[in-house]
C-alpha cells in the first residue's frame, strides 16, 4: 500500500473528470464522490496500518533519502488524512454553478492537503502548499460575486508574496545545508542552522506559511475571504487548510528548529494572533466575520501550544486542532443562512431550532465549558503553558484565560440574539447544510462520552509524534555524512 | 432498604431522570407535580443518607458513587461528604417547594413551563454533581455546569432577564477562568488534584504561591456569592426570573460559592495557615481579609436593598447580604461560628424561599411587585401576609424565627473571638435589614388599599400551602434549632472543626448560652398575656379599610395617600451621599477598555494595505532573530 | 498615503540591510551540496539520463513535477471558472498580411522545434516545459496574428486530461511493477542516446503535451476578453 | 437542666409584675422630676396607673383591623418576655437561657409590633412616624451595640447573671462604670435615645401626637403603649444598671440605682430642645459612637 | 577556470541582483495600488528568490550537470537540484500569475477599476457592495489620491 496513492488518485481523478463529464454529466457528477470514497478507504487502511505497526516511511521513486522525496506517516498524519477525506466529502458541493471545475478544484485541494500532511521534504511541502493555495484561490473566486473576487485577489497577493518569502527561506536553508530533507536537516540543524542565518530562514518560512496558517499579522485576508466566499469553502479553508499550513510549520519547528528562541517566536506570534482574533471577533458586526476572527484566535492557540516543547505542547496543539477541525466547519455551515449583519439573527432560533441548539453546543464547546471537548483542549493548553516555568508562559496563560471571557461574551451575545423574539425573517437551514453540521456536532458530542480513552489515545499519538530521534532513524536509516567534501 | 440507603448513584440517577421526564412531559400541568414528586424521592434518598450519619460512629463518612473517570492522568471521583450532604438537602428541599408552588395554579395559562421545569431539574442535577465532587477537577466541572444551568434558569423569561443573565454569565466565566487557573497551577505544583494531595502540598507551599492560589479561587467563588465588589450582577439576575425559580435561586444557588470556598479556605488551606499568612505592611492576615470582605458584603448590599422599589429586587439584594453572615461565621472558624454559618444557609433558604413565594403570590394577583404601587393587601391576602411576616422576622433575625438563632451564633462567635468591629458591622447589617423588610411589608400589605385591588382574592391553596409550609419550617427550626445543628454537625466535621455542644433547643456555652425552646415559649406565653390584657379592655369596633382620616380630614379611597414612596427620606438625606462610592466604575471601565482595544484590532484587520504587514513583519522578525 | 509610502521606504531600507547581511553570510560557490553530490554520483546509473537535471526533475523530484503540472492544470481550470461561460467569441482583429503569412509559416517550424526540445529533454538542456511552451506558442501565434482560431477548447481539455493521466499512469505502472511511484522503468539503455533513460522521455513527452495544452488554453481564455484594462 | 420548677414558675410570674410596678414608679419619677424642674407640682402618685386604667376603660375603641390589635399585643408581649430575661436581685428568671444579645433582640420585637400596628391603620402620619422611629432606632442602636460589644468583651461573657456576679465580686472598682467609663457615657446617651427622651424624642413626639406613630392609637391601644413605656423604662434602666452599675446586691440598692439612672436622664434631658431626625442621626453617629469606639479601643487594649 | 576572487565577485553580483529584485518587488507590492503593477512586483519578487535559489547550487570551477563526452561522470558539476527546483518554482509562478490576471479581468469587468484602495473600501464594508455600480474616474486612479467613498458616484 503506497502512500502516494492518496495524492495521485485525487489528481488523476481531477485530470479525468472533465473528459468524463464531457462524455456523460451523470458520470461526471458521480465521479468526484467515488474518488473521495476511494481516498477515504486508502486513508482508513493507512490509519489502520499505522496504528498496528507504527509510523511508516516511503521513498518516492525508491530514491533513498536524503536524495529523493520522502513521505512519512505517523498516527497524527493518518488522522489528518482521514479528516481531509471526511471533510471533503462532507463539504462536497451539492449544487454548483460549474459542475466540472469546482469538483476538480476540490479534488486537487484534497490531494494537495494530503501531500502537505505526508511529505517531509521542504520543497515538496512548498509545492503542495502552492497547490493548495491555487486551488483555494480558485474556490474562493468561484463564487461569482464581486467581494469574493476582491477577497480572492487580495488573498492571492498576500499569499503569493508570503510563499515567495517562504521559498527564500528554503533557498537559504538549502544553500547552508545543501539538503531539503527534514530528517537530515534535523541532524545538522544544531551545528548549521542555529545561527542568525538559520533562524532568519525559519522566520521567513514562518511568515510565508503563516499566511495560510492565519497567523498575525499576515492573516488580514481571513475575515474578507470567509465573509465573502461560499460557506463550504470557508469551512474547508478554516477547518482543514489552515490546520495543514500549521502542520507544515510544526514539522519545520519540531524537527529543525527545536530550540528556545524559535519556540519563543512561536509563542509571541501565537499570543498576538489569539488576542487580535478574539478582540476583533468581540466587535465584529457580521456573523461570518466573527467566525473568521474566532478561527484566527483558535489557530493562535495552536501556535501557542506548539511553542511549548515536548509532548505536552504537541498534545495540546493536536487537541485544539482536532476540536476546531470539527467545530468551526459546522459553524460555517450554519452561517450559510445566518450571514450578514448580526441584527438579522434576532429570533433566528425560532425559524431553525436545530441550528440554534447546535450553535449553542458548539459555542459552549468553543468557550471551553466542561465536560465538552473544547474544555479539555483548553485545559491541556493551560497545563502545557503552566508547565513551562517561565514568566512569559504564565503571562500567555493569563491572556488566554482573559480572552476566554471575551470569547464567551461574543458567542453568548449571538445566542441572546438568536433567542430574542419570535418574528424572524431568516429562512431555515436547508438539509444540505444542516446534515453535515449535525454530523460534525454529533462527532463532537460523542467524543464527550468517550473522552477518557480518547484523551489517552491522543496523548499516545502526541508522544509518538514528539519523538524526533526515532523519526530521524526511520527516515535516514543509513547515517548520511554531514559534510561531503568536494 | 439497606442497599437503597446512602446510595449516591441512585440520587444522581433520579436527578438525571428528573431532567428527562420534565423534558418529556413538556407543558402539561402534571409535569410540575411529577417533578415535585421526583424531588421528594431525591429528598428521601438524602434523608436515608442522613440516617447513616446518626448510626455511623464518625461524621466523616463519604457516600461514593460509581461515577469516575481518568482524564490526562488525573482521576476524577464523585463522592458526597457531610458538607455536600448538608447543602444537597437544602438544594433539593428548595427545588421541592419551588416546583410544588409552580406546579399548582401558578402554571395555568403560562407557557414555557417545560423550559422552567427542565431548567430547575438541570440546576438540581448539576448542583448535586458539584456537591458530590471528590477532587478539584470534578469540582470545577460541577462548578461550570452549575453556572450554565443557572444561566439557563435566569435567561428563560427573555428580555431584561436575558440581559441580566448575560451579565451574570460574563461574571461567571471570569470567575471560572480564575478558578481554572488556580486548579491548573495546583496541578502543576502538587502533581495531582485530589484533596489529600493538595492539602499536604499547600501545607508546605511558599506563602506567595498560596496567596496567588487563594486569591484566584476566592475571586471565582466570591463572584458566585456576589460578594462585594462582585455583587453587581446578582439582584437583577435573580429577581427577573419567574417567581418560583427566583425562590430557588435566592434560596440556594449562590451558596454553591460558599460551599466551594469553605472547602478551599477551611479544608484545603486551613484556618491556621490563613492566620499566619500576614499581609505585608499591615497588621492584617488572610483570614481577617476574608472576614472583612464578608462584613462589607453584609452591609453594602443590605443598604442597597433599603433603596429598592421592587419587592423582588429588594429580596435579592438581601439574599446577597445574608450570604455575608454565612461567610463571616465560617471564616471565624470556631465551632460556634461555623455551625452558625452553616445553619444560616439552611435558615436563609427557608425564609428567603418563603418570601419570594409570598411576593410571587402578590404579583400573581396584582400583577406588580412595585413597592410604590401596592399596599393594604393584608385584608385581601392574609395567608401571603402571614408568610411574609414569618419571612421578614426571620430575615431580620428577630426571635422567634430561625434567622435569629444562626445570627446569634455568628454574633456570639465574633464576640468570643474578640472581633467587636465585625460584630458591629453584622449588627448594622441586621438593623438595615429590619428597616428595609418593614418597608417591604408595609408598602405591600399595610396602609391604604388601592382601589383597583379592592376585590383581589387570596392565592389558591396549591400556591399558599407550600409557602406556608416554608414559613412553618422557618418557625419550627427557630423553635428547635437543634434539628438543623444536628444536620450541620457532619458538615462541620468535614471542615475539620470541633463539634459544637448543642441540644434540641440551642447551644450551651460557658460565655452565654441560648435555649430557643424557652425563649420562644416565653415569647408566646407573654404575647398571650398581652392578648389577655388587650382583650380584657373594652371591646373595639372595626372601621372599614377605606374609612380613613388624616389630620381630621377624610381620605377618599381613590386618592393616593399611602406613605410608600421614598419611605426613609430622612435617613437617605443623611446616608444618601455614601451610595455614590459603588464599584460600578470597575465594570464599566473593563467594558470600555475591551471595546477600545477591540476596535483597535478591527482597525488592523480593515486596513487596505495588507501586504505592508508582510514587509513590516519580515523586517521586525529578521531584526529579532538576527540581533535579538 | 504619503506616510504609508514613507514608512514602507524606511522598512525597505531596513530589509535591504538585513538581507544583505544574510546573503553575504551564505557560502557561495562552495556550499555543502549533500543531495547534489549524491545525485550526481547515482543519477547516470539509476536513471540513465545524460541531463542530470532531467533525472532530478522527473526522477528524484518527480512528485514536484506532478505537483507543478497540477498547478498549471488547476490554474487553467480556475481561470475558466472565474472567467466563466459568458466569454463570447468576438471577431478577432485581422493582423497585417505579412504578419499572418509569417505566423502561418512559422507554425510548423515552431511545432517541430517544440517536439525536438521535448524529446531530447533527457539529453540536452531543455525538456518538456520549455518545449511545451514553444508548442503553445506555435498554436498561439496564428491566433495573435488574427488568422482563424485553430485551438479547439474541447481538444485542449481532452489533451490536458490525457497528458496528465499519462504522467500519473506511468507513475502508477512503475509502482505496480517496481513498487515505487514514478520509479524508473524500461531499462536505461546506453547513456546519451535518444532511446535511453527508461520512462523519463515518455514522462517528458507527457509533460510537454500537458504544458503546451495548458498554456494554449490559458492564453486562449485570456484572449477572449475584449475590453482593455484601465 | 436541674431547675426547681415551682421557683422558676413563681419568678416567671413575678418578674413582669415587678417590672410593671417599678416601671410605673419610674414613669412617675420622670414626670415628677420634670415637673419640679419646670416649677410645677407634677402628677399625684397613682397618676400613671390611673391613665392606663382610664385608657383601657374608654368607650370608643377604634380598630383598623386585626394587625393593629396584633401590633399592640406584640408590643406588650414582647416586653413582658424581655423582662424575664433581665435578672433582678434574687430572681434570675430566664437569664441563663438567653443572654444579653437575646435580650436586645427581644427588645426589638415590640418596636416591630408597633410598626406593624401603626402601619395597618392607613394613616400617612403614622407611617411617617414609624419611618422616623425605625430611622432613629438605626441611629441609637449603633453606639449602643458598640457599648454592648465592649461590655461583653470586658466581662468575657454575655450572660447577664455572670456579668453581675463578676462586678459584685470585684466591688466598686470592678463596676462597669469604673472599668469602662467612656462606654458608660456612650451607653447612657444611647439609652436616652432608646427611651425617646429629649433631644431624641422626635419619633414618639408625644407633644404633637397627631403626627407621630400614635396618631391612630386611642383607648386601650394608647394604654398598651403606656404599659410599654413602663416596661421600656424599667428594661433600659435595669439593663444599664446591670452592665455598668454592678446590678443589684439587694432590692434597696437595686431600686436606688435604677432610680438614679432615670433621675439623671430625666433631669438632664429636660433642659434639651429637640433634634430633627437627620440631626439626631448625625449627632448620635458622631459623639456617642465616637466615645464608645474610643472606649471599645481601650477595652480591647486591656 | 574561474579563480576564487572571481567567484567572490560573481557571488556578489548574483546576490546583489537577487537582493535588488526582491526589494524592488516588495516595494511595488507594498506601495502601489494598481493590481497589475502589484502582480508585476510579485513577478520580480519571485525572480529574485529564484536567483538566490540558483546561486545556492553554484560551484566554482564546475560544469553543467550534463554527461557528455567532454565531461564524464564524476567530473565536478554544479548542483542539479536547484535548477530543477527553479523550474518548478517558475511554473508555479506562471500558474498563479495566470489565475491572478483572470481574477483581475473579472474584477475590472465588475467594478471598472483595479485600484486596491477602492476595492478595499468596497470589501471592508465602507462602501456597500453592489457590483458594477462604481465609476472611478481615471485621473483619481492614476494620481495616487485616496478615494473616499463619496467620490465613487453611481451611474444609473
Amino acid at each position: 500500500m503506497s502512500l502516494v496513492l492518496v495524492i495521485a488518485i485525487p489528481i488523476l481523478g481531477a485530470f479525468l473528470l472533465p473528459m468524463l463529464s464531457h462524455r456523460s454529466a451523470v458520470l461526471g457528477r458521480l465521479f468526484g464522490p467515488i474518488i473521495i470514497a476511494v481516498n477515504l478507504g486508502l486513508a482508513l487502511s493507512i490509519w489502520q496500518h499505522v496504528t498496528l505497526n507504527g509510523p511508516q516511511v516511503e521513498w518516492i521513486g525508491g530514491f533513498a533519502a536524503p536524495l529523493g522525496i520522502v513521505f512519512h506517516v505517523d498516527q497524527f498524519t493518518a488522522i489528518l488524512l482521514l479528516a481531509i477525506a471526511v471533510m471533503t466529502i462532507l463539504l462536497w458541493p451539492r449544487r454548483m454553478e460549474d459542475p466540472i471545475r469546482e469538483p476538480v478544484l476540490s479534488l486537487v485541494l484534497m490531494g494537495a492537503a494530503s501531500g502537505l500532511a505526508l511529505s517531509s521534504d521542504l520543497f515538496n511541502l512548498f509545492v503542495f502548499y502552492e497547490l493548495t493555495a491555487v486551488a483555494s484561490y480558485g474556490l474562493v473566486a468561484s463564487r461569482a460575486t464581486g467581494p469574493s473576487q476582491i477577497a480572492a485577489i487580495r488573498f492571492l497577493i498576500l499569499s503569493a508574496a508570503g510563499s515567495a518569502l517562504a521559498l527564500l527561506g528554503i533557498a537559504l536553508i538549502y544553500s547552508i545545508t545543501g539538503s531539503l530533507n527534514l530528517a537530515y536537516l534535523a541532524q545538522v540543524a544544531p551545528t548549521l542552522l542555529s545561527g542568525p542565518l538559520g533562524m532568519s530562514a525559519f522566520m521567513l518560512i514562518l511568515i510565508g506559511f503563516g499566511v495560510k496558517a492565519e497567523l498575525f499579522p499576515v492573516n488580514t485576508w481571513v475575515p474578507e475571504v470567509y465573509a465573502s466566499a461560499s460557506s463550504r469553502v470557508s469551512a474547508m479553508l478554516s477547518g482543514v487548510v489552515s490546520k495543514l499550513a500549521m502542520v507544515v510549520i510544526l514539522k519545520v519547528l519540531i524537527t529543525v528548529y527545536a530550540n528556545t528562541s524559535a519556540s519563543l517566536v512561536m509563542l509571541v506570534v501565537g499570543l498576538l494572533t489569539l488576542v487580535s482574533g478574539e478582540l476583533a471577533a468581540y466587535r465584529a458586526k457580521d456573523f461570518r466575520r466573527m467566525l473568521a476572527f474566532s478561527s484566527i484566535a483558535q489557530l493562535g492557540m495552536v501556535a501557542m501550544a506548539f511553542s511549548v516543547s515536548g509532548t505536552a505542547g504537541l498534545l495540546a496543539g493536536f487537541a485544539i486542532m482536532l476540536h476546531h477541525l470539527l467545530a468551526k466547519p459546522a459553524l460555517f455551515l450554519l452561517a450559510e443562512r445566518w450571514g450578514g449583519h448580526l441584527d438579522r439573527l434576532t429570533g433566528a432560533a425560532y425559524s431553525s431550532k436545530t441550528g440554534a441548539i447546535l450553535f449553542l453546543f458548539l459555542a459552549l464547546s468553543l468557550i471551553g465549558v466542561p465536560p465538552l471537548p473544547g474544555f479539555w483542549a483548553k485545559y491541556l493548553l493551560l497545563t502545557a503553558l503552566f508547565g513551562h516555568d517561565q514568566s512569559l508562559y504564565y503571562f500567555a496563560a493569563a491572556v488566554l484565560l482573559i480572552t476566554t471571557v471575551i470569547e464567551a461574551a461574543y458567542l453568548m451575545r449571538i445566542l441572546q440574539r438568536l433567542y430574542q423574539h419570535k418574528n424572524s425573517t431568516l429562512e431555515p437551514h436547508r438539509a444540505s447544510e444542516l446534515v453535515p453540521a449535525l454530523v460534525l456536532g454529533g462527532t463532537l458530542f460523542l467524543s464527550v462520552l468517550v473522552a477518557a480513552p480518547l484523551g489517552a489515545a491522543l496523548s499516545g499519538i502526541a508522544r509518538s509524534s514528539a519523538d524526533i530521534p526515532a523519526y530521524i532513524q526511520r527516515v535516514l536509516p543509513v547515517d548520511v555524512p554531514k559534510e561531503i567534501n568536494v | 432498604m439497606s442497599m437503597l440507603a446512602g446510595n449516591l448513584d441512585l440520587l444522581l440517577l433520579t436527578a438525571l431522570l428528573t431532567i428527562v421526564l420534565t423534558y418529556a412531559m413538556g407543558n402539561r400541568r402534571v409535569n410540575g407535580w411529577c417533578a415535585t414528586g421526583l424531588y421528594g424521592i431525591q429528598l428521601l434518598f438524602l434523608i436515608m443518607m442522613g440516617m447513616q450519619y446518626t448510626q455511623a460512629t464518625t461524621n466523616l463518612q463519604l457516600f461514593s458513587s460509581s461515577l469516575t473517570a481518568t482524564m490526562f492522568g488525573n482521576h476524577l471521583v464523585w463522592e458526597m461528604s457531610g458538607l455536600g450532604w448538608f447543602f444537597a438537602v437544602i438544594t433539593v428541599g428548595a427545588a421541592l417547594f419551588s416546583s410544588w408552588y409552580a406546579a399548582g395554579a401558578w402554571s395555568e395559562k403560562r407557557d414555557g413551563m417545560r423550559l422552567f421545569h427542565v431548567a430547575m431539574a438541570v440546576n438540581v442535577f448539576s448542583m448535586l454533581l458539584l456537591l458530590s465532587s471528590g477532587d478539584l477537577l470534578s469540582l470545577f466541572i460541577g462548578w461550570e455546569l452549575v453556572s450554565w444551568a443557572s444561566y439557563l434558569i435566569m435567561t428563560q423569561r427573555g428580555g431584561a432577564a436575558a440581559n441580566a443573565a448575560f451579565r451574570y454569565i460574563l461574571y461567571a466565566t471570569a470567575g471560572a477562568v480564575a478558578i481554572l487557573a488556580a486548579i491548573i497551577l495546583l496541578h502543576q505544583k502538587a502533581g495531582s488534584l485530589d484533596f489529600e494531595t493538595v492539602r499536604t502540598y499547600l501545607a508546605q507551599a511558599p506563602n506567595a504561591l498560596v496567596w496567588v492560589i487563594m486569591l484566584l479561587f476566592a475571586c471565582g467563588f466570591l463572584i458566585k456569592m456576589a460578594a462585594v465588589p462582585f455583587h453587581l450582577w446578582q439582584a437583577a439576575a435573580y429577581s427577573q426570573t419567574p417567581g418560583p425559580a427566583a425562590a430557588f435561586l435566592g434560596a440556594i444557588s449562590s451558596r454553591m460559592g460558599l460551599f466551594a470556598l469553605a472547602i478551599v479556605l477551611i479544608n484545603l488551606i486551613g484556618v491556621a495557615r490563613l492566620i499566619d499568612m500576614s499581609i505585608p505592611y499591615t497588621f492584617l492576615d488572610a483570614r481577617t481579609l476574608w472576614l472583612w470582605v464578608a462584613a462589607i458584603t453584609v452591609i453594602v448590599p443590605t443598604f442597597i436593598a433599603l433603596t429598592q422599589t421592587d419587592a423582588r429586587m429588594l429580596l435579592a439584594w438581601h439574599g446577597i447580604g445574608q450570604g455575608g453572615y454565612m461567610l463571616l461565621g465560617i471564616m471565624v472558624a470556631s465551632p460556634l461560628g461555623v455551625s452558625g454559618g452553616l445553619m444560616h444557609v439552611f435558615n436563609h433558604a427557608s425564609y428567603q424561599a418563603a418570601l419570594f413565594l409570598a411576593v410571587t403570590s402578590v404579583v400573581y394577583r396584582t400583577g406588580t411587585a412595585d413597592l410604590d404601587r401596592l399596599g393594604g393587601l393584608v385584608t385581601r391576602m392574609p395567608l401571603a401576609f402571614t408568610t411574609m411576616l414569618l419571612g421578614i422576622i426571620g430575615l431580620a433575625g428577630l426571635p422567634p424565627m430561625n434567622g435569629f438563632v444562626s445570627k446569634w451564633m455568628v454574633y456570639k462567635s465574633l464576640l468570643d473571638a474578640n472581633m467587636p468591629l465585625l460584630f458591629l458591622a453584622s449588627v448594622i447589617g441586621t438593623l438595615g435589614t429590619i428597616l428595609s423588610v418593614y418597608k417591604l411589608i408595609h408598602n405591600t400589605f399595610l396602609g391604604q388599599l388601592r382601589l383597583e385591588y379592592r376585590d383581589v382574592k387570596e392565592v389558591p391553596w396549591s400556591m399558599s400551602v407550600p409557602m406556608l409550609v416554608l414559613g412553618g419550617i422557618a418557625f419550627i427550626t427557630g423553635y428547635l434549632p437543634g434539628l438543623v445543628l444536628d444536620m450541620a454537625a457532619p458538615a462541620q466535621a468535614v471542615l475539620g472543626i470541633a463539634p459544637l455542644p448543642h441540644h434540641l433547643g440551642g447551644v450551651t456555652a460557658a460565655t452565654g448560652s441560648l435555649n430557643m425552646i424557652w425563649v420562644v415559649s416565653i415569647l408566646i406565653v407573654s404575647i398571650g398575656i398581652g392578648a389577655l390584657i388587650f382583650y380584657g379592655g373594652n371591646r373595639t369596633s372595626r372601621v372599614h379599610q377605606f374609612d380613613n382620616y388624616a389630620g381630621g380630614h377624610f381620605l377618599t379611597a381613590d386618592m393616593r395617600y399611602h406613605y410608600s414612596h421614598n419611605f426613609y427620606a430622612g435617613l437617605m438625606r443623611v446616608i444618601g451621599p455614601w451610595y455614590r462610592g459603588s464599584v460600578q466604575w470597575l465594570e464599566t471601565g473593563l467594558v470600555s477598555i475591551s471595546n477600545f482595544s477591540a476596535d483597535l484590532a478591527n482597525g488592523i484587520y480593515r486596513n487596505a494595505y495588507t501586504s505592508a504587514y508582510l514587509l513590516f513583519t519580515v523586517v521586525a522578525g529578521l531584526t529579532w532573530v538576527m540581533f535579538g | 498615503m504619503k506616510t504609508h509610502n514613507l514608512t514602507s521606504f524606511v522598512f525597505l531600507a531596513g530589509l535591504v540591510v538585513l538581507l544583505a547581511a544574510l546573503l553575504v553570510e551564505l557560502p557561495f560557490g562552495h556550499g555543502p551540496m549533500v543531495t547534489g553530490q549524491g545525485i550526481l554520483k547515482q543519477a547516470p546509473q539509476t536513471t540513465g539520463t545524460a541531463n542530470i537535471v532531467t533525472s532530478v526533475v522527473l526522477g528524484y523530484r518527480g512528485l514536484d513535477t506532478l505537483g507543478e503540472l497540477t498547478i498549471l492544470f488547476i490554474a487553467a481550470t480556475a481561470v475558466g471558472l472565474v472567467l466563466g461561460k459568458q466569454t463570447r467569441q468576438h471577431p478577432i482583429r485581422q493582423g497585417g498580411y505579412i504578419l499572418r503569412i509569417a505566423a502561418d509559416l512559422l507554425h510548423p517550424f515552431l511545432l517541430l522545434l517544440g517536439v525536438y526540445i521535448i524529446v531530447h529533454g533527457h539529453l540536452t538542456p531543455g525538456g518538456g516545459f520549455q518545449g511545451g511552451v514553444i508548442l503553445a506558442i506555435a498554436y498561439f501565434l496564428p491566433l495573435l496574428a488574427g488568422t482563424q482560431n485553430i485551438i479547439q477548447e474541447k481538444l485542449v481539455s481532452i489533451l490536458e486530461g490525457l497528458a496528465g493521466t499519462a504522467f500519473i499512469s506511468i507513475g502508477l505502472l512503475s509502482m505496480f511493477k517496481h513498487g515505487d511511484f514514478l520509479a524508473p522503468l524500461l531499462g536505461q539503455g546506453t547513456l546519451g542516446e535518444l532511446f535511453s533513460g527508461g520512462t523519463l522521455p515518455l514522462l517528458y513527452i507527457a509533460v510537454g503535451l500537458k504544458v503546451g495544452s495548458e498554456m494554449a488554453g490559458l492564453m486562449m481564455r485570456m484572449l477572449q476578453e475584449d475590453e482593455p484594462l484601465a | 437542666m436541674n431547675v426547681d420548677w415551682k421557683i422558676l414558675l413563681v419568678e416567671l410570674i413575678l418578674m413582669p409584675i415587678v417590672a410593671f410596678v417599678v416601671g410605673l414608679l419610674l414613669v412617675l419619677l420622670m414626670r415628677k422630676v420634670r415637673a419640679r424642674i419646670e416649677r410645677r407640682v407634677g402628677p399625684p402618685f397613682m397618676q400613671p396607673l390611673y391613665d392606663i386604667i382610664k385608657l383601657y376603660g374608654k368607650k370608643t375603641q377604634i380598630s383598623h383591623g386585626f394587625i393593629m390589635d396584633l401590633g399592640v399585643i406584640m408590643v406588650v408581649g414582647g416586653y413582658i418576655a424581655a423582662e424575664v430575661f433581665l435578672p433582678v436581685p434574687g430572681m434570675d428568671g430566664m437569664a441563663r437561657e438567653g443572654d444579653l444579645i437575646t435580650l436586645i433582640y427581644l427588645m426589638m420585637v415590640p418596636s416591630l409590633g408597633l410598626a406593624l400596628g401603626v402601619g395597618q391603620c392607613a394613616n400617612p402620619n403614622g407611617s411617617i412616624g414609624i419611618a422616623r422611629a425605625l430611622t432613629s432606632m438605626l441611629a441609637y442602636d449603633i453606639p449602643f451595640v458598640i457599648v454592648v460589644a465592649g461590655a461583653v468583651i470586658l466581662y468575657g461573657t454575655s450572660n447577664l447573671t455572670e456579668i453581675i456576679a463578676i462586678q459584685q465580686a470585684g466591688g466598686l472598682s470592678s463596676w462597669g462604670v469604673a472599668m469602662m467609663p467612656l462606654l458608660a457615657i456612650g451607653g447612657l446617651i444611647s439609652s436616652y435615645a432608646m427611651l425617646g427622651k429629649e433631644p431624641f424624642e422626635l419619633y414618639i413626639a408625644p407633644a404633637e401626637i397627631a403626627t407621630g406613630p400614635m396618631v391612630e392609637m386611642s383607648g386601650k391601644y394608647l394604654g398598651a403603649l403606656f404599659v410599654m413605656q413602663c416596661f421600656q423604662v424599667y428594661a433600659v434602666s435595669v439593663l444599664y444598671v446591670t452592665l455598668f452599675l454592678g446590678g443589684g446586691e439587694n432590692w434597696f440598692t437595686f431600686l436606688l440605682k435604677i432610680a438614679a439612672v432615670i433621675f439623671v436622664s430625666a433631669s438632664v434631658t429636660t433642659i434639651f430642645p429637640r433634634y430633627k431626625t437627620e440631626d439626631a442621626i448625625r449627632w448620635l453617629w458622631k459623639w456617642p459612637t465616637g466615645i464608645s469606639l474610643l472606649g471599645l479601643a481601650i477595652v480591647m487594649a486591656k | 577556470m574561474m579563480t576564487m576572487s572571481e567567484t567572490q565577485i560573481m557571488g556578489y553580483l548574483l546576490y546583489s541582483g537577487a537582493l535588488a529584485l526582491i526589494v524592488i518587488g516588495l516595494f511595488v507590492i507594498v506601495t502601489r495600488h494598481h493590481l497589475i503593477r502589484i502582480l508585476l512586483g510579485l513577478g520580480l519578487l519571485e525572480a529574485g528568490v529564484n536567483l538566490v535559489l540558483l546561486a545556492a547550487g553554484f560551484r566554482a570551477d564546475a560544469q553543467a550537470p550534463i554527461v557528455t563526452e567532454l565531461n564524464k561522470v564524476g567530473t565536478s558539476m554544479v548542483d542539479p537540484v536547484p535548477q530543477a527546483l527553479i523550474l518548478t518554482a517558475i511554473v508555479i509562478g506562471v500558474g498563479v500569475l495566470a489565475l491572478a490576471l483572470a481574477i483581475c479581468l473579472e474584477i475590472h469587468r465588475k467594478y471598472k477599476t483595479l485600484d486596491l484602495r477602492v476595492l478595499g473600501m468596497i470589501i471592508s464594508g465602507h462602501v456597500e457592495d453592489e457590483p458594477s455600480t462604481y465609476v472611478i474616474r481615471a485621473d483619481q486612479v492614476s494620481a495616487n489620491k485616496a478615494i473616499v467613498p463619496g467620490t465613487a458616484e453611481r451611474n444609473v
